[in-house]
């Protein structure tokens, strides 16, 4: 055991898999799906659903886990990150079942996306409110307990949904979502249920129009009335009135890890559309005959060779905070300040190496004919979603200087 | 002797141009940006206002007004309310001044009263090429010589198409260096192809096809290789305003979001990081401006305004994508949702670029 | 009256005059005083003394006011920021007796610095303690109203007192003194109070050793029941609990205004390091035969090309915002805001300007051959004192946000 | 396999390098500065931890176990200490590597014992010229093969010149490309300037001028250009992680001072002002650290590095520059103070653009 940058021969052959599955599924349909915005991208989640989701098994070799996640996440966002984003998986919905669930509802909740044939699900995590934005203990949506039918009762308006469309409208798919059993209590009250699709009660307003990820279905979603089982709960129904982030319920804090488990996934799919821009870049580059030399003196480099550079750099950089979160979770580290780091480099590298090239390559850059001008939309959201540049800087900063939230905010 | 302050004419001006762009142009800003052009209305609404046809010649029927430092204020109004329809409300200017400055009487009396008539009539100038190396100074669009006629051939990009569009100036390089020649829209040889493109969708562009098209020596201006130049600086000078006023616009909503905006029982206006931001962004937009008026000062006193041209655009650009950029940071999520201005005001500046001439002086 | 970047005619000669100046008696002992920390240079002292003070006199023509200020100080700072410190001036203690005090007190203690002849004398302002730092309220220095002898008795110490050492030592000169007569008063009880050189009980501690502007004497003074007659007492005596800043109160407000005053005079310094180091660049890459190309379009330029043409914009976009702060003075506009814009930008833009000219011209740019490391170590000082980077960002933000400093710290 | 964990025996060496960079060298590293040279006490003690000997071929008494990964592990914290006293200690690699990778046997036996003695002897390596243009690949420096002798000419500049120092190599252009000599310090025709600059001055350094310097054949490395080449990428990537330790001091003594000062009752770490700027400090800084580790491991691996080092010098020279004026502002007046360290790392990366080959793995 000692440092070690070489993949191991798994994620290698899943590079390489995945990239191929982007040229050949993705790319093609890449600027058809952001034109048509919201529809369900068919050809691509259909060869998900059929063929792309057991087609990697086969060519199982020893990989490097979490690390090995990530290069999928990289490498099919390299491809398009909208389409990613409407991948027929259980996502983040899974990430919180995994994390918070028992084996038994690992199984409930799990199983479908397993089973062969059938027709596309997706599942969901659904935290954001209207008035909330990131502050969790700002949830409003409730759930009360019902003792007659041992049922929760859901109410609230959900917003930013990703695949909150699929989620809850496909039979068989869940959306993870946020509530609170006792306002008073603040974060400690706050659990996770799981809403399976098209139960009663959980209404889909409608998706978002956005800037870039546009084959994404973010969606808003009301509860009215929306019972669910209580072995949907996710942890125990105990409320702690300290930080529970604190305590051992596994509840809120498990529903938190989902974020130190998925913010380097997020970290990887920035780095892929970033990849997208700049591989872009340097074969255009080529094609005009413009060398990137590595090796010329600082003051004899162009200002492009410079750009491309310390591009490069920084994609790596991010590239690697990225690995390194994701490897802490294969060595069983806590990784929450890495990951944060990771996902905080990752957002704002991408957001201005995409920029940058859509500078670079002047008029061409800004037209719809590439999709540079795409990936530069795409890429943003990085910047804010999972924790917004700002709110990742925060983690990073109460871990470094050892702050409780209350002394920093 | 140093002076900061717009002229009472000027500031009366200013004031007229803020309440049309607030009262006017921002409202539908998003209509446009969703069409793909300006609603025709606020386009004829702007006509009213004269704003162009003050600067055209009085012999014309124009207000003789030229001024750089007008011109820019202008500039930066209209585009707070929104800069795709701004620079389509400015498009009379792509082809009156040029006409105005270089073109024959006969040229001027056919061209100039059309764009000062009753209702409004757009302008366009072909200048950029899309090329990722395009140099504005050597053009591959040639004008070669042929008797009394001229032969066009290339390709332009981003040229403004405005519906009811007469004639466009077409920007190549003939044997004397950069030219200017004024084409009808119909002429034979001459194709478009409507461009699709991330921003300034409000302001409809083509791409412009010259194959031998043949026009008669009077069609070419009489500016020369320098006066050329000169345009250049000019249509950056005016670019820059509009890139300050589009991130003016971007730094008010997004401060007026975080006053408003709460969590954890706050205004997110309270908490450093977004308001350094905020102050940041204020403070960039007042230097880039400053360099902007002073570069159109220098226009208007006739020197040579090529280098504080360059910095005023260059300075622009960079503070025009960090401020917008900041913006929708500021708005979080809701920053990235096309219900909310600060992704319209990246995705127009994010092009700047290679913008160069959509706009005159 | 309209918009005008044209210098009037007194500027302009303001402009030759100052460089020449600088060329002829700070650039020749720039070197040496920056080697020899702390000690007097006396050529330029003495120049100044004797010569400098009335030198530009009878070139008066109309000028643009404070912005002529502006152009001496950027000038002069062209030639060397610590000498331009060290000048024999009322300096920042001039200001605040312009400000706050009244016309007999400007009579009693400026007067010295017009008189023809005698020896050089300072005038310098003592605000920051060791454990103030930029926050006004919490200054401990007491200043005691002795009703018999109708003294004030201040005790206390004093830091990064500029210009302090001749300032506490040079019969003539003086310091003006921050110090609070009610310290439940917060800032309602801070006062100024003007020091005479070499009055008893205050003792000069010594002087920092500094990054840069070493020819500047950056002093450290401790008051021990240091007596000055009530006269010396800046503004009313009169303690307002409420916030000050929010009342007539001449004393508190005047010592405030100061830094409206100052502000732009910092910035223009800063203005000058920078421009210092970037004339320089642009000589010495005409003499290696490299061409500034504003005309190139940008995917042609050479990364130095683009360093050049964004370090011109950023120095020039200080300039101006400085030009505007100080315009505003003349104008009697309030320019708290603007002040600290320009303040803010100058700091920022010359520290990185000068760090980016030592970096591209290399080894020789590291070397104390030339003075371009000097202006690196020089430029620094613009973006701490006089309010640091972050001090002039929280009063630019309160104002924008229009937000009293309770709700924004 | 992907593994971010030095190993057992790597960790060690860090824990124990660490200890000493904190006992040893950082309560020293002001007086190093302000004297211009290392106190011999530090040199000497780091000289017993046997860093570089530990690398040395185990025929002439070294450890032999030469890692690129344990170099910049040690590097960094030595740099964590004081980069210039580092750099100091460091110094014989400057002529023990190359000698031991491209020195005849007799070359070996005659210089490597000496680094390895009882008491320190530095080393040195002329590689920068004093030229704002220099490029590394194309020294103007030359040697003029006369017979069985070479004749080198030419100035050089930044060369380590530390008390005792016997042996230096000079990289000059021959007809072959880069090429590599051992000159005694003393020889005829070398002639030495003490350099003043503006930071590292622990570490005193030289202009070297060569006149018609005049050396046997014998005294040429074996080093082809392209060895020299990747002697440069070895250096690049240690300086680097050099640059990483001094922007991690700087980091951790403005975190710590942020969370004593105290403005407004608080401390000025519950700003997010500065407490966002000490979390982006922190992210560059290991961004950083892993792009040196990967050009390291690739190094390691025997693999072309050119690239991933040039990342790994070019991000390390923007992230140190950054962190360290970052450091300056968050102390405030005190960080312009040489009283206190966030000046002195500032003046010490300042000049990181023409470092170079300042220490090698």
């Amino acid at each position: 055991m000692t440092i070690d940058f070489e993949l191991s021969e798994g994620s290698k052959l899943a590079q390489a898999h995945y990239h191929e599955v982007a040229l050949q599924h993705m790319r093609p349909v890449s600027r058809k799906y952001d034109l048509a915005e919201h529809q369900l991208p068919t050809e691509w989640v259909d060869y998900w659903w059929n063929e792309g989701r057991f087609a990697f098994q086969d060519k199982m070799a020893p990989t490097d886990g979490f690390v090995t996640i990530c290069l999928q996440a990289e490498e099919l966002c390299w491809g398009d990150a909208g389409l990613y984003l409407r991948m027929p998986t259980p996502a983040l919905g899974g990430s919180a079942v995994s994390a918070a669930g028992t084996a038994e509802q690992r199984k409930q909740f799990m199983s479908a996306f397993r089973e062969e044939g059938g027709h596309p699900i997706w599942g969901a995590m659904a935290i954001t409110e209207p008035q909330a934005g990131s502050d969790a203990a700002a949830i409003e949506t409730t759930a009360d307990f019902d003792a007659e039918t041992e049922e929760w009762i859901l109410n609230g308006t959900k917003i930013f949904c990703t695949a909150g469309e699929g989620a809850s409208t496909a039979d068989g798919g869940f959306i993870v979502v946020w509530a609170t059993i006792d306002k008073s209590a603040g974060r400690g009250g706050i659990k996770s249920f799981v809403v399976m699709a098209n139960t009663e009660g959980m209404e889909l307003i409608g998706c978002e129009k956005k800037l870039g990820i546009r084959a994404s279905d973010t969606a808003t979603l009301r509860f009215d009335n929306c019972r669910v089982p209580k072995e949907n709960l996710l942890g125990s129904a105990e409320v702690r009135k300290k930080d529970p982030s604190k305590t051992g319920d596994k509840g809120f804090k498990g529903a938190m890890a989902t974020f130190d488990a998925s913010r380097p996934i997020v970290a990887a799919m920035a780095t892929g559309v970033g990849r997208a821009a700049l591989d872009f870049l340097k074969e255009e580059l080529e094609r005009q005959g413009v060398e990137i030399r590595y090796d010329a003196p600082p003051r004899e480099l162009t200002a492009i060779e410079r750009d491309v550079i310390e591009m490069e750099a920084e994609l790596q950089a991010a590239r690697l905070l990225t690995w390194r979160a994701a490897w802490m979770m294969n060595a069983g580290k806590r990784n929450n300040l890495e990951a944060s780091m990771a996902k905080a480099k990752a957002g704002l590298a991408v957001t201005k190496i995409t920029q940058k090239t859509v500078q670079i390559l002047g008029p061409v850059g800004y037209s719809k004919k590439l999709l540079v001008e795409k990936w530069m939309r795409d890429a943003k959201i990085n910047d804010i979603y999972e924790g917004t540049q700002q709110i990742n800087q925060l983690i990073v900063a109460r871990r470094i200087l050892d702050y409780p939230s209350a002394m920093l905010r | 002797m140093i002076d900061f302050e717009p002229g009472e004419e000027q500031a009366l001006i200013i004031e007229t141009v803020h309440a049309f762009a607030e009262n006017e142009i921002r409202p539908v800003c998003r209509e446009a940006d969703e069409a793909g052009e300006p609603p025709a209305s606020v386009v004829e609404a702007a006509h009213e206002l004269g704003l162009v046809a003050n600067s055209l010649p009085e012999a014309h029927g124009g207000g003789g007004e030229r001024s750089a430092i007008t011109g820019v204020l202008i500039a930066e109004e209209l585009a707070w309310g929104d800069m795709a329809i701004a620079l389509a409300v400015l498009s009379p200017g792509l082809l009156g001044y040029p006409v105005a400055d270089f073109g024959s009487d006969s040229l001027q009396s056919e061209i100039l009263p059309g764009l000062m008539g009753d209702s409004f009539v757009p302008g366009s100038l072909a200048m950029v090429e899309p090329r990722f190396d395009f140099d504005v100074l050597r053009p591959q669009t040639t004008a070669k010589k042929d008797g009394s006629e001229f032969l066009l051939d290339g390709v332009k990009c981003q040229v403004p198409w405005l519906e009811g569009l007469r004639h466009v100036v077409v920007i190549a390089a003939d044997d004397e260096g950069l030219a200017a020649f004024v084409l009808p829209c119909g002429i034979e040889g001459l194709s478009t192809e409507a461009e699709l493109k991330m921003g300034l969708i409000g302001l409809p562009t083509v791409e412009l096809t010259l194959s031998s098209v043949r026009v008669d020596a009077s069609a070419r201006l009489s500016a020369s290789d320098a006066d050329i130049r000169r345009m250049i600086d000019r249509g950056r000078i005016a670019l820059a305003a509009a890139g300050v006023g589009t991130a003016r616009a971007s730094f008010e909503v997004s401060r007026d979001y975080a006053k408003e905006r709460e969590t954890f029982g706050q205004p997110i206006a309270t908490r450093q990081a977004i308001a350094f931001k905020l102050a940041d962004m204020a403070i960039e937009i007042d230097g880039a401006r400053l360099l902007v008026w002073e570069a159109a000062a220098a226009l208007d006193r006739g020197e040579d305004a090529a280098r504080l041209a360059r910095l005023a655009y260059d300075q622009t650009m960079r503070v025009a994508l960090t401020v917008t950029d900041g913006a929708v940071q500021v708005y979080g999520g809701h920053g990235y949702i096309r219900e909310y201005l600060p992704e319209l005001h990246l995705r127009n500046v994010a092009g700047f670029a290679s913008f160069e001439t959509l706009t005159l002086l």
